[in-house]
């Protein structure tokens, strides 16, 4: 047991990555010897301010913008996407106050919305089906000459699925809409191309494609007008205020350059492990769902539902066995509630409740995945054993 | 975010199961909100000689259940009357805020089966169910309990 | 000169500061081995919340809090600033649209003012003496029934100057106002106690102190309410969402807490360096003069007006011998008009834009100073001979 | 920031100085922005044989200030006169967005320097002073020729 406990199996990558070595490498000398302020004249202040644009014109590239003017480095994703959504609802107010967003969003969303809600906006929020996917039309019939904004992201975080960006951006510019979408656990994951999207605003988080935590960016496609979150100095082309994070910004980007180059391996390695713990799982216990889109869906995500238990005992359990993951529920984070998300694709509550969210990454093995397989069929047996539901469900109650 | 004992309880926790013909069988919460617990008590002599449970929920809701059983366990049924949230609480060193609703549970679980028990040995007139956790938001107290355990939590 | 150019003399330690090997270190771990997220319930999710709890409990004790939960990691000191006017401002708008500052203030705290007044609110910019500091009867005189904020700086980044912030504090608790302070360039440098200075918010950035960048924090005195700038997930007590930047965070601590020990040291090191410099250079440079308190200041501050010269030169020439310092002007970044602070003290546009401003750090030395003397002299001479000014004065014109 | 050519210009200024008895001698801009630049010119049968500067300003200031000198030398006056802000950066291989209104500065300069010589001479009628730099805020053009400059920037 204190063997295992010191066996790491980290399959929670959708919530944060660690650094890689190449990144970590080229962040290094502007903690201590590169640390000039990059507003400063001098020449290594000039060398943090190449050090960034450079990054800029890297980040462009790696996500298909005209230009590197278009990308703006921020503090986080979720600043990112506060600063996309409130920056274009207060430039539009004139025209109007209604957003569109959908019912799967990050909480970096929703609470915004609903915070411009408070402030007299209007929000609708468009319906997935039950496999997680927003259908473009509802989008389309949804839009009013009051719609200022139509925000929908890219990949979900809990069951990644991944929407028809494109589609949708064709129904906001036939509108003459601006759209925003959420792309932090899309980036590194899946190819953005930002021209080819057609999108106007894209949030992108430095650690969820092995970068750094600390640092996002946000892509204002060149002519678009959003007011500024963060006020003062003349940072990022007078649009996002404060002395920049130089040794962030220079990870952020190179850990998205190196997801790009690797991208396709990326891919085949992570959904081939998911998909090998997906059939271990499934084939081994019973009463067991897979949530959202198998085939629309992040090559690293998986999404499972175990009837008669509940999620964070599973996590705990897990955790004790060296394996750490996620669990559908929130209840970790103060809420009494199952996740929003398990929810909107038609789960009950006490089957949303049992909920685990697995998400594989560069490090892992198929050897961890069949520790994982065996791990949960021990864990699941042993819950549902304490389990009073699972007691009616068997004395058939 | 959990003390040792809340990890020793929830890891090995005592007395699962069931009782068969439990003098006192509560059951409260609801699946909705995640947290169901299961309670069983043998009682003679109007003293609890074994406490059984089963619990549906998280780490909190297993080790509170556990505790319980294992406070309950010797005595009378007056005392075990007193076992409060807070006693539970207390003897597994504590619980983080968002989880004292858990041990609100365990002191409604005691709470239903003890009320069990006397109706089937007709110590009270009535047999409404007062077990409930105002989890499940069946009744509108939801909203109620879930400011105050935010409120604690500030 | 190429000699020359290889030793750099590093005296723009109130721009930014390199991080102290001993902050990098603590912050090390946190990039490749103790990733997790500190929302994730498993072990290194947990290691990751303590760390951040930990570097909590460390600056409530360095800024005197009375509680940890007073303190809130933020991604710059320009962002604290922004979250502390602007959700002053949300807050508290039933109450009223006034907000008092200063007119020295850093642009933080200027373009969130501006930006409030276009969206109603109404500022009143309380004026420094030419000594560059406030008079808190200024500021009593100008309280309103509808004033909801005062905010004040605590130190000045141009000049050094430090402000009465405990007795504007009483001014502003006498009226039941809340009094916000820019600490940002004090932090590090010279003693904070909230409790001792009776403010309710109070804005500090982690490269100033030797600490990273990209990390700023905000105190926010138990019991008092603002709304969120950046909303989401469940972050900093629900009030400042966003992924925490866990490396930073514990760096941003561990420098703070270093300056703390180190302050004594630090402050009279500083303090001799600076009045070396200020008495070699006014003894060997004529039409020369100091601006803002020399007893009011921070101990790293020094700025000069050279008559006949313009600061950027300046800077270039200095930069070209090594040194790299910063100007009084803010020629640099996109505006043409000389630094507001100068001005405020009474400066005319030309000498204004003939500033320069030193600030010294930890690592300068005796000998560097002596040089730097050295170099001015020969730069403002070879400028002044260049000067159309210089030419008109010298002919008495 | 700065090309090499301009801390070419900047470190090695061309032509600093005065020319005494000048035939024509122009000043533009104004302390109070930041810039000045004093032009002398020496010319004989219409070609100007010597040029100096004197200039109170920033590194583009004195490297456009520099450059304008050497672009002189030589040239007719009706070439000199084709020596637009243009010429002059191209020669300084550009000049930050921020900085352009200082290769405006050397324009005006020039003409401003010529426009002295034809008085002098009698070539023009009127001796209204052309060499405004639109910099010094007093014919209101400033904030104009910012918001200019800021357009560029974008
Ligand atoms: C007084 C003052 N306030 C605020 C800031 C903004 O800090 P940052 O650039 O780290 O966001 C600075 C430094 O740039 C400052 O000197
Ligand atoms: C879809 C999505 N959006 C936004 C965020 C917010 O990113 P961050 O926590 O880095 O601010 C996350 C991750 O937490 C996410 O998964």
């Amino acid at each position: 047991m204190a063997d295992m406990e010191k066996k790491i199996i980290y399959l929670d990558h959708a919530a944060t990555t660690y650094v890689k070595p190449e990144v970590f490498e080229v962040m290094k000398p502007y903690f201590d010897t590169e640390y000039g302020n990059p507003s400063s004249i001098y020449s290594i202040g000039r060398s943090n301010r190449k050090a960034v644009e450079d990054a800029r014109i890297s980040v462009a590239k790696s996500i298909g913008a005209a230009e590197p003017s278009e990308i703006y480095f921020t503090g986080s994703g979720t600043e990112s996407d506060n600063w996309a959504i409130k920056g274009a609802a207060l430039a539009l107010k004139k025209k109007g106050k209604h957003i569109i967003t959908s019912n799967i969003e990050h909480p970096a969303v929703l609470a915004t919305c609903e915070f411009l809600q408070k402030q007299g906006y209007d929000i609708t929020y468009v319906k997935v089906d039950e496999e997680g996917l927003i259908n473009p039309e509802d989008v389309d019939k949804e839009i009013r000459p009051d719609t200022i904004l139509v925000t929908i992201m890219m990949a979900n975080n809990e069951i990644g699925t991944i929407q028809p960006i494109k589609e949708i951006a064709q129904v906001c510019k036939k509108h003459g809409v601006l759209f925003h979408t959420d792309a932090v656990q899309a980036a590194g994951n899946i190819p953005i191309n930002v021209k080819d999207l057609g999108v106007d605003l894209l949030s992108v988080s430095g650690h969820k494609f092995y970068g750094p935590k600390g640092v996002g960016m946000l892509y204002i496609r060149k002519g678009v007008r959003i007011e500024s979150l963060i006020h003062g100095g003349h940072q990022e082309r007078n649009r996002r205020a404060g002395t920049e994070n130089v040794p962030g910004i220079v990870g952020f980007a190179k850990a998205l350059e190196l997801a790009n180059i690797n991208m396709e391996a990326h891919y085949k390695k992570l959904s081939s492990l998911r998909d090998r713990a997906l059939k271990g799982i499934t084939d081994r216990i019973p009463y067991t769902r897979v949530n959202g889109s198998m085939e629309k869906r992040l090559p690293g995500n998986l999404n499972i539902s175990f009837r008669f238990v509940e999620g964070e005992s599973v996590l705990l359990m897990l955790d004790m066995k060296g394996i750490k993951a996620s669990s559908g529920s929130a209840c970790t984070s103060g809420s009494l509630d199952p996740s929003h998300v398990l929810l909107s694709i038609g789960l009950p509550h006490e089957i949303a409740h049992g909920s685990l969210r697995l998400s594989f990454g560069e490090i892992n093995t198929e050897e961890e995945v069949d520790y994982l397989i065996d791990a949960l069929d021990e864990i699941i047996n042993k819950l549902r054993n304490m389990s009073p539901l699972y007691e009616d469900f068997t004395k058939g109650v | 975010m959990y003390s040792e004992k809340v990890m020793d309880h929830f890891t090995n926790p005592r007395n699962v199961g069931e009782i068969e013909n439990a003098d006192g069988v509560g059951q409260v919460g609801n699946a909705k909100c995640g947290d169901i617990m299961k309670m069983y008590l043998k009682i003679e002599d109007g003293i609890i000689k074994d406490a059984k449970f089963k619990t549906f929920g998280c780490g909190a809701a297993v080790a509170t259940s556990s505790m319980a059983t294992e406070l309950l366990i010797g005595k009378t049924i007056k005392e075990a009357e007193m076992i409060t949230n807070k006693v539970v609480m207390e003897a597994l060193d504590g619980l983080p805020p968002v989880k004292v609703h858990c041990s609100v549970l365990a002191e409604e679980a005691i709470a239903a089966a003890l009320q069990d028990y006397k109706i089937k040995n007709g110590l009270v007139e009535d047999n409404m169910y007062e077990g409930c956790s105002g989890c499940c938001g069946g009744c509108g107290s939801h909203e109620l309990r879930r400011e105050h355990l935010h409120a604690e939590h500030e």
